[in-house]
């Protein structure tokens, strides 16, 4: 019986993993956190040049949710190497870099740099991020904005690749695109668009107006998606979203993901993962599975429709 | 001197009304060392409602028990109002840098729910024989009582002030700084932003460290949600503060 | 200062309405509610030809939400005309009645029926229906089916037409489309698609597996597309999801909807109702307003972007 | 003889632990009239989490105190059992169909929560003097305490199924039932699905009436959330139920 797992090209230890944003550079919850539990760590998005991200307030609590707008705050892929290449190669996993660019080249750029790093096991495509060449609209809306982020990144390194979107009615075509130009996974789902009004000052409550709402609700619409993906294209997947207790992981597995993401709940639960990891494993000792490979996509065996 | 953050499942021991709209929380110690200025993030139910853990300031008694001292102004803080003696809490703790120690004769000043933070300095410099002066601002009296543990245990130095002169100094908790800063080498300040850039802008001479209240996602570091620009660059107020050196700070990027 | 607001053709004397499908045929709530504090009525879905809906279970509570898979039981407007028009005529407010179809003539013929009932004041074209001749996309997915199905009800009659839509990366897209083809107004935002599944079963846990996700989260959805739609076309909005407390119906005010409507957080508190109305009086007091009109869309009125 | 639904803000005046996992919840009557089997739309609080009502049958004790047997199943129930008295409880009650009169000697079945909705009737029955027999089925002892004032006020005429043997009778409270069927010529029933289709098979000849607990969206029969498929077509449990005569269920859309 084992929690390992192929997943887009990177050997995963355990199928439980941190969503990028929530978990840093990767190594701060070091004391904190069990990492034995994690299949790897996930950092967050890395872009060619420093950003300074996005003004207070950048986080807004909501029923049962979470919207944010840090507005991919980070050092830069040059300092990111520089200041985390030694304790992201010291950790015994594998260590998964989002990034993200305002066009494909800088996107194929900060790949290029990351391609050079034997510790990055694989790279995250944030294309949820918009492409300031086709007025704001974001890459993973649209198949062009799809296909031209993956092929640049795909020429420009042969680490495996995990694409990762956003919600949209259209995700069927989107994933086609980005499993056609070379990604080994996708990564469903990143945060929906949301907004929120302060009636006493009549603006926007977030210092940058939109923000992207995840948490518990947000579960349920990438069950969904990852359910209709997995149906469709049987790839591999990350499930994303919502994951705020061991069940839900397993859900997202039944529905077809090989690995999940926790953002918003490890924020606020650290030991999250840790339960993860151990409810996993007895969910695979009662259900007496060899390995999460077999409980990938069960809820898909039965016949009606 | 700082124990790294744990997870704790902390019993209640405590959770007394002081103020209109001040509670007193004591928990069982579980034997942690941490800095004044530091704080515990504090889950509010095991439900995924209210979601997000809460931050707050701790500091403790000569007798060990630790404490919060809190200000009912949201959902998370009206359900810990509720709390009741043998209750469980789940708490990360203890979090953020916390104040360096303080040497010389320190004048401290808090406002509104900034008063939290400032209690642990004091009951610190009270302890250790360093001179201090707490000056607490709220808008009017009665708000937090002046003959509640909070301010005897043990009797700290501290003058109010009330912004309607209800209750002792008659102006805001600056005015009342204000009247005796020059008898102190250095200031801890923690309150409203407006409060923090006013007094940034009334006493710019003043060596003060001004404890940060931003809304927190992780208080870990890892969400980038607390951070702002200073003058040393983007800074996390959880991991990088929440105490920060007044000469650091942007009044622009207080809020 | 007055509550009365025309939204796309009709004439509300509040802007507080209830969700289609939330609120029955329209009167079941007579004893309840205080139909004062309504500008109007909105029936639920009506097709061409009665439907039993899907299996049971229909609704699944998730935190701070609700998923919901009634599958649009109806009994068909023939049936509808003949058992609720005495009722509905006699109310002393306009009567929107919700529409659906499997393909665009099924829409207009619906759509005719209605046009000859002197007390329909208006039809909300639910554009989140599957085109059974286009593989079971949503109409209101793309923009060749929301033009075919607004044309189509367009051509059968006067009445004004609200188009309603689901959310969408492709939103500006698709409101275009139905104000181009003679929608008087857009009504943002139907449920998100969603699913949950059961790790007992291993199966999905609804009847009909996939659901909508409606409640409090969606309403910072919701509220960011009536922002966005209303800054690019100054439409007439009437925006709809997880209004549960009289704030939220002022920020989609200020936000830019001409109107709101309340489903989720009726169903549970059938006095929001009023309470939104009473609030909405005493904001437009308090600040000093003429009419609801004056508030529409004040959260645009600042300068920073 | 029955009012229509209203809001009320009922004051708890007792939530008393009478078996298990079983609470009997009393209020202050606000002097509603209602028929057993009427249930009531519970809000768990005051928050959106939970977010929907919860529907419990409502009964009513002789001196006229409103009551509600619940069993602690879930978030909401779990919530409910931590109630004290004094605490304010936003109800809209009465709802749906409840019992017509009952004239005949009629057998009362319950089994688990179900039990609950059996109470109002078999208190009606009982002070009207018509004969009945209230079966009550659990899997083990202890579930629900016999002793309590939900059976002893008034005393009922009741008998005790365990799955397990360790109280009553030995078997499944259908077996119990069977016992005793022949003797009424009317029944009443309510327990989980899968009892419920049991009952429908085992005594097809039975003149039954079924209590059935979907779940619920309104419980005002604006969502159809809870509709089901009948030999009269769709009908939603809320409004043109709960109670069915058992002739027009299908037993596959039973859930
Ligand atoms: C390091 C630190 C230490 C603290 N120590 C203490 C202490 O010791 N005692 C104490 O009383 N308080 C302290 N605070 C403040 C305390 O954390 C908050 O008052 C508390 O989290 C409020 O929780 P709530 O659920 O009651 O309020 P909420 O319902 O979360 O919100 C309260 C108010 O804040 C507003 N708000 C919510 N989110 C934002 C946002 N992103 N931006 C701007 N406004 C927002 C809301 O609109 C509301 O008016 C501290 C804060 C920090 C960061
Ligand atoms: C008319 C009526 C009268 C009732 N009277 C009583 C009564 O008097 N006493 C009493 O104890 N109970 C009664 N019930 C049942 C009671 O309403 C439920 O037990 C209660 O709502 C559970 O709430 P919860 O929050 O504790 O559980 P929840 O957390 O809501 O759920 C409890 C269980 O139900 C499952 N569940 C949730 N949603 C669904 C769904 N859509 N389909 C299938 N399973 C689901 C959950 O997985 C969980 O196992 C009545 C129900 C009805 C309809
Ligand atoms: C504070 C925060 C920061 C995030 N930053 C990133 C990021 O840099 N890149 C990215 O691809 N996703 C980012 N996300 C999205 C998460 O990785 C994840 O897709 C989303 O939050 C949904 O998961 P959750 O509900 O478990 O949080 C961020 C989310 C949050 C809450
Ligand atoms: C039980 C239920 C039934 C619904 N039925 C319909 C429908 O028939 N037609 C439609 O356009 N929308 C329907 N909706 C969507 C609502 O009208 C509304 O757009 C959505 O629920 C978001 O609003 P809310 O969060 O206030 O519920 C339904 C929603 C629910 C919860
Ligand atoms: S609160 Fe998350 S980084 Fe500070
Ligand atoms: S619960 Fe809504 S119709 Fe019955």
């Amino acid at each position: 019986m084992t929690l390992e797992i192929e997943t887009g090209g990177v050997q995963l230890s355990t199928p439980i993993l941190p969503a990028s944003g929530t978990f840093g550079w990767g190594t701060e919850l070091k004391n904190l956190v069990d990492y034995s539990a994690l299949g790897a760590v996930v950092t967050k998005g890395i872009s060619l040049h420093p950003r300074k991200g996005n003004p207070q307030p950048r986080l807004l609590e909501v029923p049962c949710g979470l919207i944010n707008s840090i507005g991919l705050q980070n050092p830069g892929v040059d300092a990111f190497i520089q200041n985390y290449e030694k304790e992201l190669s010291a950790l015994s996993m594998p260590v998964i870099v989002n990034i993200f660019g305002e066009s494909p080249q800088e996107y194929a750029e900060v790949a290029t740099k990351l391609s050079n790093c034997h510790w990055v096991s694989g790279l995250e495509i944030n294309l949820s991020c918009p492409n300031v060449h086709a007025g704001g609209l974001e890459f993973g809306s649209n198949i062009t904005g799809v296909r031209d982020v993956i092929q640049a990144v795909r020429n420009s390194t042969n680490k495996p690749l995990w694409a990762k979107f956003s919600h949209s009615t259209h995700l069927f075509h989107l994933v086609e695109a980005a499993l056609e130009a070379g990604s080994n996974a996708v990564v469903l789902l990143n945060t929906l668009p949301a907004l929120a009004i302060n009636i006493k000052s009549k603006q926007p409550v977030l210092g940058a107006r939109r923000g992207g709402l995840s948490g518990p609700p947000l579960k349920y619409v990438a069950l969904r998606d990852v359910f209709d993906v997995y149906s469709r294209f049987k790839c591999h997947i990350v499930g994303v979203g919502g994951i705020i207790k061991p069940e839900d992981a397993v859900e997202f597995i039944l529905a077809g993901a090989r690995a999940v993401e926790i953002g918003t709940g490890a924020m606020v639960h650290p030991e999250l993962f840790i339960k993860c990891r151990n409810f996993m494993s007895e969910y695979l000792k009662n259900g007496s599975y060899e390995s999460v490979e077999n409980m990938v996509g069960l809820a898909h065996d039965d016949q009606h429709v | 001197m700082r124990d790294s953050p744990t997870h704790f499942q902390l019993t209640i021991t405590g959770n007394e009304k002081v103020g209109d709209r001040f509670f007193l929380l004591s928990f069982e110690n579980p034997g942690v060392s941490f800095r004044p200025g530091q704080f515990a993030m504090v889950a509010i139910s095991g439900e995924p409602y209210p979601l997000l853990r809460r931050p707050f300031a701790v500091s403790r008694t000569p007798e060990g028990t630790l404490q919060i001292l809190y200000r009912v102004v949201g959902t998370g803080t009206r359900l810990m109002s509720y709390w009741k003696k043998g209750r469980k809490v789940n708490v990360i703790f203890p979090l953020g840098n916390g104040f360096e120690k303080i040497q010389n004769a320190c004048i401290l000043v808090g406002g509104g729910s900034g008063v939290a933070s400032m209690i642990a300095l004091a009951r610190e410099l009270h302890s250790r024989g360093t001179p201090y002066l707490l000056c607490v601002g709220t808008k009017k009296s009665g708000e937090l009582d002046p003959h509640s543990s909070v301010f005897q245990n043990p009797p700290l130095n501290v003058k109010f002030a009330t912004e309607d002169g209800s209750f002792g100094f008659h102006g805001t908790v600056l005015d009342l700084a204000e009247q005796h800063i020059h008898s102190f080498t250095c200031a801890a300040v923690c309150g409203p932003p407006a409060m923090m850039t006013a007094f940034l802008e009334r006493f710019p001479d003043v060596n003060a460290m001004f404890s940060l209240e931003n809304h927190m996602g992780c208080g870990t570091g890892v969400c980038l949600g607390c951070a702002i620009e200073t003058r040393n660059g983007m800074m996390r107020v959880c991991v990088d503060g929440p105490v920060f050196p007044g000469k650091i700070l942007l009044p622009e990027h207080l809020k």
